[in-house]
This record gives structure tokens, sequence and C-alpha cells, in this order.
């Protein structure tokens, strides 16, 4: 792996920094068209994004996970925060311009099919990015035929092929050749291998791991399955309806999860053990809509360890003792000393 | 709990083998026919269910799950579909049902809950009414006695506030509420067999893990056997008393859960096994299987898997493989078992 | 009554104002000289003159706008040029005919044409489907003027069974549920009936398909409901939208009527428009467009809320 | 009711019923002299002989010696209006301000705009006393009492009765007409039910009821009487004739003062200041064959009027069909088959009185072909064409045109010679459109207007006549002669040769 | 980064390459009886049109007084003649220049116009396209046949006017059509894409939003076809369009209806070739409709 000429502040320097990022969808107006109610779909969050690594994303539908990474690209605008790419703001004055941004920063979106031109080749496809930025027809030709090669597809059968053409599997290989095609440093990927089947999905992520180490690519993974994010991820970041619940590095938050939300996401994974089976269920009722939030924690309505603090006062994501571990809950040290002991809620099966 | 006894019955169901199994499936083909092109999608599949038993089939995207599935209620579009073989469920030939008796059969002895719940309500009636006009078909009482039966049924799959529930259309239920009114509706009428196409698929882990423990309990206390579609593991592992493995169209392998789970011999399922991304794997390459299914308007004229198979050889690709018995009712198509044994 | 309902009929307000608008300046577009229906072309100036301060049309345009304005509000339209009646009343003794046509030919269209959607789009590539997509392409695809004259020549000129033109015996102001009157009606009423059958039919048969092709159909099937309670619940599900081209389709009618009226000398506003048109009457030219387009604005609204009450959706999001 | 007939008019709406009626003479014949009278009225009786004027409201009158623009009025007694008030001199003042008094609270701006300019002579009115009224003109005019035939009475009693309201009026109308409106629905319908108190007894009609239908378009006409809608229709289809007689449906036809000419430009550069060119044009129309193209639909034109009426005179020249003749006279002018006379005329379309324009106009343009004259058309819309008229050939709206053909009606010697002849009627202040200017013209036709005896006057504008077609001064091509189409059960009816047409004897045969 | 086992494809798992989007939508509408029928009829008409010179057998002008109202069949009149005598076949075949002409520009104007209002509405959306779609929603208020005529009638009767009445009626249809194919483009994720890789708004537009929005406004645009030869040719009829003597379908059947007693099937002809043209166009409208709709 070869130092990107692109770097600025060294390792030490998070590749993307985000603070305080906030959207809120305005979903009902009144007859005058001032908002009645909103969707606090991101409702300021800070996270970070270092050199190199890959940060997972978990979270219940609706937490606000798409959003986020829409917000990242700039697809959206946000109402508030900060994006910090590599030491320099972005969308400010004097800061990154979005078209910069956007070639360091490329996203792999979750429909594979939606997410390519059913009217384009696969090389048009991919060589309409670099072409974007300047580079001419046959180069940025040839890069797409490189590109494909390296995912996996030969060329020459590929290349003049449209979308509806492939498997579910070879398109997303393309999205990611598409997004490769700028050259980034950060790649989003929203969910991209969750249509896939089982099969498929172990290729990709194979794929994923070969890129990255190739290049030096730094991932954003969203996902929502658990066992993926645990796989490919670094540090994983839990977010519950809007906000950021547990940051932390992988294993850590895996092992001794410090926030009940995690806990509970946790534990509802079906049980893969033979003869073991999952036996009361961690959480009651659907992720609530977050539309009208209860004051204090978010999460507390259905935490089974609130208590009246809870209710009242909003917890701050913190630094939990150890380091590196954050957690948004009042009680985040018994929930992880909780979890040291064997699961209460799987147990032998009866056969 | 409502007894010990059905518990028990149900849990002892798939080794007593009384003597008729519910569903009897022998050698069923479904093709369809559409203008373009001719699919083939389930070639001769062989499958018992016994009374209270919960079975899963497992496979990938594309390899006759569902249609397997709709074929035991014949739900599938008569015009374009050809369906040989026979399908027989509590001791009734399901193909050869008149309209009549299948309207009976449909909703009484055997009962359906889809993926997506929100797509299969109808969206310009209200479910309560939705679940009783199903009681009244089935048992022709009045709406009213239907709605009654609809309250009931709403508690028992624990929706709060059933009875504002009963009054919402669906759209303004949400994912696992639906799933939930779904199942009161197959059960309103305590059918014999629970067809179940990927009902959790479409719900997040928190919910999904809710519905899979409501239907393990559903299934014990009224003793229903479970057809169960899924594609993944770990939910078959939650749920079921058996696994029957799809590729292409065909089953691959079965046998009670745990063994197929602990010891798969079928190089699909091995693969399947082993391709998951977990985080004992963490920074090591997934052993992933190669390729993609067949297509299949045109499947290859031997083993399906063959093409993608580490162990296929000249054979594989030539002729069908046979399900071997490899004990204990496990069995497996393949003619390189031998490799497979860990 | 919900935010939806309300701002929907709110919305009326700007669109009437913008509508009037419209109507005025179209008259103002029009080359020629408002005089000319008045007074005969060989009338001398003096005569001229003294007729144009009696009409007003000698004051500037803003003038006879804002004049124009604050009367339709009174309902008012002014005088026609061509006979100097109230437009009002002329207009709205023609809409009273057109009225009775458009909803006999609604009548017609609409019964056949949810009768041949709902059988086409239910046995969706029958015979019967086939046979049902082609008279319904015929439908809306034949000019209704010249089936007019078609249906003239075989049931008045050959064959003599059926009145040519006019409301009746009488005349509109009589007009009654006999036989004399209905006698009249039937031809023009039939004519005008084609397009919304052919495309009421098209429609449903369309959503009828699309509906049926929902998983939802395929679960009501498998809660084992008779073929014929599955047939309810499409209807159900496709009378909203069928609902709201009819109504649509019925405010075309009333518009779109010109054509056959003509044909058929229905006392209608369609009638009352072609010769307003020829004859550069345009107190009532203005006055029917506005009439005939404010109605259609109504009926719009009407088929809005109606839609919004029987599909849940609309209403309670 | 059998006693009921049922008219199609070719008006697109009921006239106005008000008294003077809109739509032209057929608004005249329909709701003006058959609901109302004039001072002077037609004379309708007879199919043979020309319609002449005969005493109406007025019993008599007398134009002034020694001031010929002074003409007194002798009121006829014992005439009342429908609603049974007195027609006396009151009510006739009362008229005359409804349209000449802009001040009057009876003033009708549209009854107005439909008589005025149909009275040009018109200065001052006074009523001398209860049964005798006076009029000034504005200079000597013997045509005056044509003009007053336009001039109807209608009720001051039933106006005020309803409010001094000329529109509920309109609903309600009160003449003194053989006739009464008893219904009227615009658009649709009129009927109209006898008067049986009306003041000649010889008028009184024998039909119980009148309804007159609007019906513009004819082959709607057809059908409706075909279908038997309707007893009686206007200027049937030319076409369907045969078809209608098949069926055995009367038709009843006769020439009246309805000219369908050229009306040529004397301007410069117009080949027809050329007299050659123009009697050659004349001689070179066959209008026998004409006439069999239009089913016997007209009768040919030898000039303005007809060859039977008064003032037709004796003529030299023969307008007849003899395209050698036409040639010779052009040979004569320097023109020939390599150099054809290229001339351009404005037609239309359709419009009223017409006939069929484009037939017709076609059909003369291969006659006038055959001979060398070089007919280009300028095919203009009604709506086009009639204003033109006023505005004459040297307007921009005329294209350069060098003719224009436009039919019209002529009942008096203004409307038929002096509003086309005399110069002082060249544009905008008549229909001089092609800028004639004949001084011996303009002096038969002076002196014609102030000659007050008939005879004598006859005899002037018989004159003038003949040399006017001596002169070639016009294409004349035909006359009309007024269709009608009828059930065969309609009988009474005499077709009187005029525009107005008197519906009192016809009745219904059981 | 060497291929590994994993990546490598199955022979089976991608389907021959397949020709472009369009010309597999037209090789399916090739496979459809009706719509070929119809299309082949369209065509046949288009190239009378074309060639209408040297197809009549007598000019459309030329009348004969002798010849006049002949019934179908007669001797040099096949399809008889009209009340002036002028050759009904030579004036049908001629009529078919003006008839298309009238029918088809105003949508082909209205096509143009509309989706450029329609694109640009839906792809900036916001206020900019409340705005617009606030106007055109004015332009609903009326039914499409009475905004035709009043406008028509308003301005006069003549071609111009008839075909500008015309594009006017059609503007708002498929502006709106435009408006929600492109506001749906829009929002897909390979829009979103585009524009994560930096491509500016025009770029994204010609690029991406044309090819996969111009399809169904074109569909939608030549069903509008058949409802503008009904109504364009109803304009003449009226007398609001085509002036005689010209040959134009509409105002032939107008000037035929008085000889409707004379010979009634040849007043009928010119309403035929109307009928036929309209039902050929939505037939194709139709088959298109289907062969693009074809999930892929
Ligand atoms: N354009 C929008 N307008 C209004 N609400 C929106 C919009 N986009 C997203 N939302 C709402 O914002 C919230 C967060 O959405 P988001 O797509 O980020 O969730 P997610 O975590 O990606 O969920 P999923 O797992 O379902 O993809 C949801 O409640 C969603 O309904
Ligand atoms: N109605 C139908 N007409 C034509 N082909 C069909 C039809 N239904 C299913 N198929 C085809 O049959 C094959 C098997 O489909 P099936 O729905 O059983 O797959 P599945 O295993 O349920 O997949 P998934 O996990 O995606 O639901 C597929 O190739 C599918 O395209
Ligand atoms: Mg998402
Ligand atoms: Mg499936």
């Amino acid at each position: 792996m070869t130092s990107d000429p692109r770097d600025r502040g060294g390792r030490a320097q998070p590749l993307l920094r985000v603070k305080g990022l906030r959207k809120h969808f305005v979903i009902k107006r009144d007859l005058l068209g001032r908002p009645l109610s909103r969707v606090h779909a991101v409702d300021g969050i800070d996270f970070e994004v270092r050199k190199g690594e890959t940060l997972g994303i978990v979270g219940e539908s609706g937490c606000g996970k798409s959003t986020t990474a829409r917000l990242l690209m700039h697809l959206l605008q946000p109402d508030g925060g900060e994006v910090i790419f590599d030491g320099d703001p972005v969308g400010t004055r004097g800061g990154l311009s979005l078209r910069e941004m956007r070639r360091q920063m490329q996203m792999v979106f979750q429909n594979s099919y939606a997410s390519l031109n059913p009217r384009m080749t696969i090389e048009e496809s991919i060589a309409f990015g670099p072409q974007v930025h300047g580079v001419g027809r046959r180069e940025s030709r040839q890069r797409a035929r490189r590109l494909l090669d390296q995912v996996g597809l030969l060329p020459e059968r590929f290349a003049q092929r449209y979308p509806h053409e492939l498997s579910g599997g070879q398109r997303q290989r393309i999205n990611i050749a598409r997004a490769l095609a700028l050259e980034p440093r950060l790649l989003i990927l929203d969910e991209a291998v969750s249509a896939l089947d089982k099969s498929v999905e172990a290729q990709v992520l194979n794929l994923l791991g070969d890129l990255k180490q190739e290049y030096g690519l730094t991932y954003l993974f969203i996902s929502h399955d658990l066992n993926v994010v645990r796989y490919i991820s670094d540090r994983v970041m839990v977010m519950y309806l809007g906000k950021v619940a547990e940051v932390g590095d992988s294993e850590a938050l895996y092992r001794a999860p410090a926030h009940p939300y995690t806990r509970a996401l946790m534990s509802a994974m079906p049980s893969l053990e033979p003869g073991r089976r999952t036996q009361t269920a961690p959480l009651a009722g659907d992720p609530p809509n977050p539309i009208d939030l209860p004051p204090g924690c978010r999460f507390c309505p259905r935490c089974p360890l609130a208590v009246d603090l809870c209710r009242g006062t909003e917890p701050e994501l913190a630094v939990l003792p150890g380091g590196g571990h954050l957690s948004a809950c009042h009680r985040a040290a018994e929930v992880q000393a909780a979890v040291s002991n064997p699961q209460p809620s799987v147990e032998e099966s009866v056969r | 709990m409502k007894s010990d006894v059905m518990t028990r019955t149900a849990v002892q169901a798939p080794m007593a083998a009384p003597a008729e199994p519910l569903v009897e499936i022998r050698d069923l083909h479904v093709h369809f026919g559409t203008p373009w092109r001719q699919v083939q999608a389930v070639n001769g599949v062989d499958l018992t269910l016994a009374r209270g038993e919960v079975l899963t089939i497992l496979g990938e995207s594309g390899s006759g799950k569902s249609v397997t599935l709709r074929s035991l209620m014949r739900l599938l579009p008569e015009r374009k579909t050809r369906l040989t073989g026979s399908v027989r469920v509590d001791g009734q030939d399901v193909l050869a049902m008149s309209r009549r008796e299948l309207s009976r059969f449909r909703g009484r002895t055997a009962a359906m809950i889809f993926q997506e719940p929100m797509l299969a309500f109808d969206p310009v009636f209200t479910v309560g009414d939705q679940i009783a006009e199903t009681v009244c078909r089935h048992e022709g009482v009045s709406r009213r006695e239907g709605l009654a039966r609809a309250l009931e049924l709403f508690d028992r799959v624990r929706i709060p506030s059933a009875k504002r529930r009963l009054a919402n259309y669906p759209h303004e239920l949400s994912g696992g509420m639906s799933q939930r009114a779904m199942i009161a509706l197959a059960l309103s009428c305590r059918p014999k067999l629970l067809l179940a196409d990927e009902p959790t698929t479409a719900l997040d882990a928190t919910v999904q893990i809710q519905i899979l423990l409501l239907l393990r309990e559903l299934q014990r206390e009224l003793g229903m056997s479970v057809i169960f579609v899924t594609h993944d593991m770990g939910v078959a592992n939650e749920i079921s008393d058996r696994i029957a493995v799809m590729y292409a169209g065909r089953l691959v392998e079965t046998g009670a859960v745990d063994t197929v789970i602990a010891q798969p011999r079928h190089p699909y399922t091995l693969g399947l096994m082993h391709s998951r991304a977990s985080g004992e794997l963490r920074g090591q390459r997934l052993s992933a299987i190669p390729g993609a299914p067949p297509d299949m308007s045109a499947p290859p004229p031997g083993c399906a898997f063959a093409p993608r198979c580490p162990h296929a050889d000249a054979t594989c690709t030539q002729a069908l493989p046979g399900m071997s018995e490899l004990g204990d009712g496990h069995r497996a198509a393949c003619w390189r078992l031998g490799e497979t044994a860990s | 009554m919900s935010t939806y309902f309300l701002k929907r009929i709110l919305y009326v307000v700007p669109i009437t104002l913008a509508v009037s608008f419209f109507c005025f300046s179209l008259v103002h577009l029009s080359p020629g000289d408002p005089m000319d229906a008045v007074v005969s072309a060989d009338a001398p100036r003096e005569v001229v003159a003294m007729v144009e301060r009696a009409y007003g049309f000698d004051r500037p345009l803003p003038e006879q706008f804002a004049l124009w304005v604050s009367r339709a509000l009174q309902g008012d339209l002014g005088l026609s040029a061509a006979n100097g009646r109230a437009v009002t009343t002329e207009v709205f003794a023609a809409l009273k005919n057109t009225l009775l046509l458009a909803l006999a030919a609604s009548l017609i269209g609409f019964t056949l044409g949810c009768t041949f959607g709902l059988l086409a789009g239910y046995w969706q590539g029958s015979l019967l489907d086939r046979l049902v997509t082609g008279f319904a392409v015929g439908g809306v695809s034949v000019p209704h003027y010249w089936l007019g004259m078609l249906l003239v020549i075989v049931f008045s000129v050959e064959l003599n069974w059926l009145p040519s033109s006019g409301a009746g015996p009488g005349s509109s102001n009589d007009w009654a549920f006999e036989w004399a009157y209905l006698r009249h009606l039937i031809l023009p009423a039939v004519t005008l009936s084609v397009i919304p059958m052919g495309v009421v039919t098209r429609t449903v048969r369309a959503m009828v398909a699309e509906i049926l092709a929902h998983e939802f159909v395929e679960a009501l099937r498998a809660k084992g409901l008779a073929e014929k309670r599955v047939f309810l619940h499409v209807v159900k599900n496709v009378a909203p939208t069928a609902l709201a081209v009819m109504g649509l389709q019925l405010g075309y009618l009333l518009g779109g009527s010109i054509l056959v009226e003509t044909v058929f000398s229905w006392p209608g506003t369609g009638l009352l428009l072609n010769n307003a048109i020829f004859q550069r009457d345009l107190p009532i030219l203005q006055g029917t467009i506005l009439v005939l387009a404010l109605f259609f604005v109504l009926l719009n609204l009407i088929v809005d809320l109606a839609q919004a009450r029987l599909d849940p959706r609309i209403q309670r999001s | 009711d059998g006693q009921v007939l049922r008219i199609a008019m070719t008006a697109s709406d009921i006239p106005l019923t008000t008294g003077q009626p809109d739509s032209g003479f057929e608004g005249y014949r329909f709701l003006g002299y058959t609901v109302y009278d004039a001072l002077i009225n037609w004379d309708l009786s007879s199919a043979d002989e020309v319609s002449g004027l005969t005493p109406g409201l007025a019993e008599s009158w007398e134009v002034d010696e020694e001031d010929t623009r002074v003409w007194t009025f002798t009121l006829r007694q014992g005439v009342s209006f429908h609603d049974g008030s007195e027609w006396n001199a009151d009510a006739a003042i009362w008229n005359l301000d409804k349209v000449y008094d802009e001040e009057s609270p009876q003033f009708d701006a549209r009854q107005a705009g439909n008589v005025r300019g149909r009275i040009p002579a018109m200065d001052q009115y006074e009523k001398v006393d209860d049964h005798t009224i006076r009029f000034t003109t504005r200079e000597p005019d013997a045509w005056f009492p044509y003009q007053l035939t336009f001039l109807l009475f209608s009720s001051p009693a039933q106006w005020e009765a309803l409010g001094g309201d000329w529109d509920a009026f309109a609903r309600e109308p009160s003449g003194t007409g053989p006739f009464r409106l008893t219904r009227l629905v615009p658009r649709e319908r009129a009927v109209l039910e006898p008067n049986a108190d009306y003041w000649d007894a010889e008028r009184v009609p024998r039909i119980e009821r009148i309804e007159l239908i609007p019906m513009p378009e004819s082959s709607t006409r057809t059908s409706a009487l075909l279908s038997d809608q309707v007893d009686w229709i206007e200027t049937p289809a030319p076409d369907a004739i045969p078809r209608m007689e098949s069926r055995g449906m009367t038709i009843t036809s006769n020439p009246y003062p309805h000219t369908w000419p050229y009306q040529f430009s004397m301007l410069e550069g117009s080949p027809w200041r050329d007299i050659n060119v123009r009697k050659a044009a004349n001689l070179a129309v066959d209008r026998e064959g004409l006439e069999a193209l239009l089913g016997g639909l007209m009768v040919p034109a030898a000039g303005i009027v007809t060859p039977d009426h008064p003032w037709y005179g004796e003529p030299e020249f023969e307008t007849r069909y003899d395209p050698e003749e036409a040639m010779r006279l052009l040979e004569e002018s320097g023109y020939g088959p390599d150099n054809p006379v290229e001339v351009k005329v404005l037609i239309s379309t359709s419009g009223s009185g017409q006939m069929q324009p484009l037939a017709m106009n076609e059909y003369i343009q291969q006659n006038l072909a055959e001979v060398g004259i070089a007919l280009d058309f300028e095919v203009l819309d009604w709506e086009s064409l009639f204003p033109n008229w006023r505005r004459g050939a040297e307007d921009p709206s005329s294209r350069g045109a060098h003719a224009t053909n436009i039919t019209f009606g002529w009942l008096d010697p203004f409307a038929a010679f002096y509003r086309f002849m005399h110069s002082s009627m060249a544009p905008p202040n008549g229909f001089n459109w092609g800028y004639m200017d004949d001084p011996e013209y303009d002096r038969l036709l002076d002196e014609a207007r102030v000659t007050f005896d008939q005879e004598a006057q006859d005899a002037i504008l018989a004159e003038f006549h003949a040399r006017m077609v001596d002169d070639a001064a016009w294409l004349w091509v035909a006359h009309d002669v007024g269709p009608r189409a009828m059930q065969p059960r309609v009988k009474g009816f005499v077709q009187a040769k005029n525009w107005f047409q008197d519906l009192t004897p016809v009745y219904i045969e059981e | 980064m060497s291929l590994t086992l994993d990546t490598a494809v199955s022979p089976m798992a991608a389907p021959p390459a397949e020709p472009g989007y369009w010309r597999s939508v037209f090789a399916r509408l090739r496979r459809d009886p009706v719509a070929m029928v119809a299309g082949l009829i369209l065509l046949a008409i288009v190239l009378m049109a074309i060639f209408a010179p040297w197809l009549a057998p007598q000019s459309p002008y030329s009348t004969s007084m002798l010849h006049r109202l002949q019934p179908i069949g007669s001797p040099g009149f096949p399809l008889g003649s009209d009340e002036l005598g002028r050759d009904v076949l030579s004036r049908l075949i001629h009529g078919a220049r003006l008839s298309l002409l009238i029918g088809v520009m105003p949508v082909i104007n209205a096509f143009v116009i509309g989706s450029a209002i329609g694109i640009v509405a839906g792809f900036v959306g916001g206020r900019t396209n409340t705005v617009i779609m606030r106007v055109i929603d004015v332009f609903y208020a009326f039914p499409a046949v009475l905004l035709a005529i009043a406008l028509a009638g308003a301005l006069g009767a003549g071609l111009v006017n008839s075909l500008f009445s015309l594009t006017v009626v059609f503007i708002p249809p498929i502006a709106r059509v435009a408006e929600s194919v492109t506001t749906q483009v829009r929002s897909v994720d390979y829009i979103e894409a585009a524009r994560a890789s930096g491509a500016r708004s025009l770029t994204i537009i010609r690029r991406h939003v044309l090819g996969n929005v111009l399809g169904p406004i074109f569909v939608y645009a030549t069903s509008l076809i058949s409802v503008s030869m009904i109504l364009a040719s109803g304009l003449s009829f009226l007398g609001l369009g085509a002036r005689p003597p010209m040959p134009e379908w509409g105002l032939m059947l107008n000037t035929m209806r008085d000889a409707i007693y004379v010979n009634p099937w040849v007043t009928v002809l010119p309403g035929m070739m109307i009928f036929t043209v309209s039902i050929c166009f939505n037939m194709l409208s139709d088959g298109l409709r289907s062969a693009m709709d074809v999930k892929l």
C-alpha cells in the first residue's frame, strides 16, 4: 500500500470528521406552508472515520443511516453541522468544494439495479464520473475496462452490456467499480450487500476486502446485518432514531455493548448455534417513528433499564473508561457489566 | 402457555411418525410459460411434512421456494403455469380439487403468511374487515361474530389496543404490527397447515425475533404444521424442526435442523455455511461460492450446482444425482457425498 | 374536516381567479371588433358609435375588466352582443340542456365502460377482453361528430326512426321524460357517450389488471374467498380511480359537447358557444367559457374530495 | 292540435321580438310583420305582381308641395295593440323616441341600431293631432315611404306595464300585427298565435299557431323536414330538393328582389373600365346552364331588377349568352387567346343570401375562360367579405381585386340603385365599392329621388336602369327565387315576389 | 490484484448480450400484430400524403359542375364527387397532407415545449416546480376541447390559429407527464449516483434524465396524436381550422354535410379517414407502451 499523495494531515488526522450533523424533513405543513411536523432523520450526530479503517453503521430501519450517507455526499442539504474531510471543511468558503469532495468520497447504493442508468452500457456508466471530471473519452473508457477487470468481470464480455442483462451480484460489482472510477479515498457503502444472496454476498465482501487493500481505501459500511458489520468493520457505530447510541471498537462493542439498545439488537439476532434458540424477545414493539420524540433519552420508552433520569435528561455521547468506546447512555457502565454474564435470553432448546 | 400436552405433541411429532403425513409432495414440477420464455421453476420436488412439524425451505433467490409453497395452495396463475406431480394435503389431492373445494381448502386447511404484510392486505378495507370476512367465509357466521373473532385473534397475536387497530387500514399499521395482523388472519380459521413465505425478511431484527417467537408459540399451542421459507440460516434454526435446502428448483438436502446446520453434506449447503460472514472470520477471506445460480429458463442437464461446485467432476455435469439417505432422515442429492463427509 | 380537504377547497380560489383572468384576456386576444356582432356592417358610423356607448365597448380595457369581474361576482356577465339578452340567463339556460345531455351520455358511457372494463380486466387476455379492448380503442378514436353524422344517416335519413336534431317537440323549457322528448336525446347522447365509454373501459381494465397483479389478491385467494368476493375487493380498489376518471369525463362532456351539439342542434352551451364564435358575440363567448370552466373546477373539487373519502390512503395519511 | 305550423328559419337565434327585429330581412319576415305593423306595409298578396306598398298603420300620407321635405301621415283609427291599448299619434311618437331620442326612457340601443340605418332620410317628427303626425326629411326624398316600412310600432302601455324593461317586453311583446307572440324560448322557439282582432279582417290568420324554430344548418333543416319535426323550412339545401320532392314535399319559389352580381371596380388599372370587356363578360355567362346547375333555383339576371319590374326599362343591349360576340368584343379591345383579360374577384365560401357561391363562381370562371377572361378568385370568409363592401376597392383588404361578389336585396330605389351607383356613395359613405362616377347616373338618380309622383319616378328609374344595362355596368348573373320546402299538408301559402311573406292565409289541411 | 476463484463468473450467469434498449423495444413491437398492422396502415397513409400529387387521379381543386355529387363507384369518380364535382378520392389523398399536419404538428410542438417545461420543473423541483405546475393547473381547469375551441374561436378561424390552439391545449398534459416522470427519475439512485460523481445539472439532464424520461413522454405524446387528429379535424369541421377549398378531412366532412341526403355514404368517407388514422395511432401507441413496459 502506497501512501496517498492527497493525504494531508497524516494518519493521525481523521479522514472524515462529522460534527452535529442534522437533517429534519418537514412532512406536514399547515395551510400557510409552515412546518407542522418533522422527521428528525438525523438529529445532531458526531463521529469520525479514521484513515484506512472501516466504520460500520448499524441500526434499525428509519434510524437515519441512509440520510447520514446522503448528507455526507451532500446529496441532501444538511440543516446543520459540519463535515470536515481530511482537515478541510466541506462546502464552506475556503474549504473543500463539493466537486472536489466528491472525487474523494464516493458511495455505493443498496439497490444495485436502480443505481445504474438502464439506458447506459456498463462501460458508459463507469466512465461517466471521470468524464465529468475532465478525463477524456478514450482514457475514461480504458479506466472503465480496467476497473471491470478489477471487480472480476471480463471487460470484453461486460463492457457493452446493459444493467438488466446482469445478475444482482454483478451489478453491485459494477456499482463498486463506478464508485472507484474517481479514485476516491472514502467509500460509503449503504446497505451495499443487503440485497444480495448469501452466496453472492460473500463474493462481494471478499471483493471489498481486496479493493481496500489494493487502494488503501477507507469504508463507511452501512448495514443492518450485525454479523456482516462485525466481520468487516474495525469500528462500529450504532444509531437509534437519528442519534448515535454507541461507537466503539468492533470487538469491544460486540463483546461488551455499553448501550441497552446495542445489547437488545445483539440478542435479537437469530441464534445460529444448533440446539440453541432465542427464548424471549429483547425488545417489544416496532421501532418508533422519529416524528414525535420523547423528552430525555429517546430509547427510554423501550428500555428495560430506564430510570427517571433517562426520562428527563437526554444523555450525551460520552467516552467510557478505557477510551475509544463511546456510549450515549446514563447507565452505560451497568449495561456493560450486565453483559459480561452469559446471555440470559438464549437457552438450550427443548429438543 | 396453554398446555404442556400441546407442547409435547409438537416436539414429538417428527419422531412419532403418525400414519399419514399432513403434506405429501411427489415429483412436483412447475413450469411457467410466458410469451418470452419458458421457466422451469420447480423440477421434481419430493417432500413430506408430518402433522405438527415445522419445516424450513432454505435456498437462494429464484431457487423455487415460493413456487413450491404456492403449489401447495395452487395459488399460481392458472393460465400460464403447468403443474405436474402430486400434492396431497390432509389426505386431499390439491391438484385435483375443483374450484369450490379449493376455496374451502384455502384459508381453512392451509393458510399463508406473506413476505410483505403491507402488500398482502387490501389497502381499502380495514384489517378487521379482512379478517372477519375470512371467518364469515369459512364458518358461515355473521360479520359481527367475525369481528369478535378478529378481536380475539388480535389479542392473541399481542397487538396493543386491539379494538382500535381492527378499524385501521393496512397503511396505518407499522411493519411488525401488520405482520402480526397477517398472522392473525392466517390463523383465523385454525388451519392445519401454515405456509409462511419469508415472513420476517422485510422486518427489522428486533421485530423479526418477536414474530419468530410468536409463530413458534402459536404453532405449539395450535399444533399446526408449518412450512417456512427463508434464506436466512439463523431464522431456520430458530423456528424449524427440519430443513430442506433447495437449489435451482430441486431439493438438494434435507434433515433435522441441528444435523443439517452442524453437518451439512451437500456441497451447496456446505458452501452456504462457510461463506457466512461472522465476527470470528474478521480479517480473513470468506470461502464464497463462486458464480451465480443458473438461469431457470435453461437449467443445466446434470447437477445444477456442478458449475459452482469445488468437488464437481464429469459425472456431475452429465447426470442428475438422486437423494441418498444419510441416516436419521438426513438426505442429500449429490454424486460426491463421499468427499463432503467431515 | 382534515387539512387535506380544507387545502383542496381553498385551492379553488386562486384557480378561479386565474381562470377568470384567462377568460377575459382570451376574448381580448381576438382580432376584430366586438361591435361587428351588434350592428350590421352597413350601418352608418353614428349608429355604430351610439351602440358602442350603450354597450360600454368604448371604455379602456382595464376598466372593462374591472367592471366585468365586479359584475361577474354578482352573477352578471353582461349582455349578449348579438341579442342583448343577459349572458347569465343565456348560459344557464343552455347549461341545463348540456347537463342533461352530458348526464345521459355519462349514464350510457359509464355503465358500459365500467362493465366492459371490469369484465375485460378480470378476464385479461381472453377473447372477450380482446373484443372489448378493440371496441374501447374504437371509442376513444372515433371522431364523434362524424359518428353523429353516421347515426343520423342510419337512424334518421335511412330508417327514419329517430329525429336528427333539436331538443324535443316543445322546447327545452318543457323538457320531460316522455318518449317524445327522449327520442331527441337518444342519438346525441349515444354519440357523446362513445368517448367516455372508451376511456372508462380502458382505465378500468388497466386498473383491474393492475390490481389483480397485486399481492393482496393472491392473499385474498389464499384465504379461500370465493371469486365473487375477490371481485368485490377488486372493484372497491378500482372505485376511487374509476370515480375520478368518470368525474373528469363528465367535465369533458360538459365542455366537449360542442361538436355533438352542433351536429344535432342540441340547444346547449356547445351550440351557444358555436354561435357566439361565428357571430363574434364576445360577451357570450366569455361567459360560456367562464361558466363551463368554473363548473369543471367545481367538478374536479368534488371528484377529489370524493376520491379522498373513498380511498383511505389519501385522507388519513 | 292539427293547426300548428312549425317553421325552421335559417337564423341561429330567434330574432329580436321587441319591435325592430335583427337577423336581417328574415327577422322582419317572421318577427316583424307578423307581430307588428309599419305605417306603410308591403302588399304581399300576389305571387305574380311585383309587391308594392300598401297603407298600414297610416291610412294615408302626403308630401307638402311647398316643402317636399315635409310629410303628413294620417293614422288609422280604431286600431289597438295586443294588450288592448290604443294606437294613436302619442304611441307613434313614443315609438319614434324609442329609436331616435337617446334621452327618452324608452330608448333602446338595439332597436335603434337595427332600424336607424334603414331610414337615412329621417330628420324630424312631430305630433299634429291625435291621429296625425308629421315627418321632416333631411333632403327631399321620394323614397321615404319605402324606408318607413322598416319602422314598426310596439305598445307603450305594455312596456310600462312590464316595468319599462325591454327584456321583459321581448318575452311578452305587444304590437298591432296579425299575430301575437305567446311564447319565447330564446334560441329555440317562438310561438305565434292569431290576433283575432286584427284591424284588417282579411288578414286574420287562419292557422291556430305558428312555431318558429331557428336552424342555421341547411342539412339540419332538411332532415327536420323529412323526419316531420317541422312543416316548413326556409332555403332548403338545393341538392336535397329532389329527395324532398320524392318524399312528396311542396317546393315553392318565386323570384324576388335579390341580385347575384359581380360589382366592378372602375379604378385606374381595372380592365372593367373598358365597356367591351364588361359586355363580353355579360355575354359569356351561360345563365341557363347555371340555372340547370342550381336545379332551377334561380332566374337569369339581365340587370339589377327583373325584366318584369317597372324599373327595368328598355335597354338596347341584350344580356344573353353569346360567346362569339363576346370574343369579338374582346378582340376589338385588343385581347385574345394569348392575351386574356386578367381580373381578380373577391368571393366568399358562403354567406347570407349568397346562394352557392363557390359552385356558381367556378362555373362563371369556366364560362369566362372560354372567351378569354381569366378570373382569379380571392376567397374570403363572409365575415371578411361583407365589411369590405363599405371599404371599397381601394382598401388594402380588397387585395387589389377588380370585382366583388356580394348578393343584395333591394326593395326600394335607394337600396337597388342609389347606394351603388351614385358617386356620392363612394366609400365610406355607401356601397359604391368600385367608385363608379357617371354624371348621367347621378343626374337621373337625383331626379328620381325628388319626383314624388310614383309613375313619373318609375319612368326615370327605368331610364336609369336601361342606361346601366346598356353600359353593362356590372356582371349580372342571377336572381334568387327564395325556395321553401313544406309538408304537403301546408296549404294556402302565396309566395310573393318579395323578401317578406304573408303567413296569414296559410293553413294546415287535416 | 489477481482474479481470485470466487470472483470468476459462471458461464451461465450472464444472458447473451442484447442490442440496445430501443432496438429491443422495436423487436417486441414487431411481434405485436395489432401494432404492426396499425403501423403499416399509417405508413401507407403517410406515403399517400407524401406522394399525393402522383397518386391522386385528379386535382383536388378541379371542379366539374356537371359531375356534382356522384355516388361511389361512378366512372371517373371511384369514391364519388363532392358538391362542387371535385373527385373525393383525390381530395382524400391530398387531404392526408393537411389533416396529418394539423393533427400531428400540435403534438410535436407540445412535445418539445411541454417536455422542456416538465423536465425543468421536475428536475429543479421546489418552488420553481410549484410555480410552473400551478400555472399548468390553470389550463387544466378547462376541458381540452373547450380550451381548443375557446382559443381557436377567440383568435378566429385559420390553420395557424388552430395549430396554435391545439399546441396550447397539449402542452399542459405533456408537461405534467414530463414533470411526474422526471420527478420519479430524479429520485432514482442512478441520478443520485451521477450527482455524487460531481456532474452538473445540465450534464445530468442530458446524459441521464433525457434518455429515461423522453421514452415515456414520447409514448404518452403518441397517444395524444389520436386526440389531436380528432380535435384538429373537429375544428375544421366547425369552420375554425382549414378554410375552403383546401382539402382537409374535417372540412370535407363539413362541406359535404349538405349532401347527406344525396349520397350519404360519400359524405361519410372523410370521417372514415380521420377514424382510421386516429385508431391506428392509438393502437400503435398502445403497442409501443406495452413494448416499453415489459420488465427488463
Ligand atoms: N426525503 C424524505 N422526506 C421525508 N422523510 C424522509 C426522507 N428521507 C428519509 N426520511 C425519513 O427519515 C428517516 C430516516 O431515513 P433513512 O433512510 O435515513 O433511514 P435508514 O436508517 O437508512 O433506514 P433503512 O434501514 O430503512 O434504509 C425515516 O423515518 C424516513 O422515513
Ligand atoms: N408467475 C411466474 N411466472 C413466471 N415465472 C415465475 C413466476 N413465479 C416465479 N417464477 C420464476 O420461477 C423461479 C422460482 O421463483 P421463486 O419465486 O419460487 O423463487 P424463490 O426461491 O422464492 O426466490 P426469492 O427468495 O427471491 O423469493 C424464478 O426464476 C422466477 O423468476
Ligand atoms: Mg437506508
Ligand atoms: Mg420467494
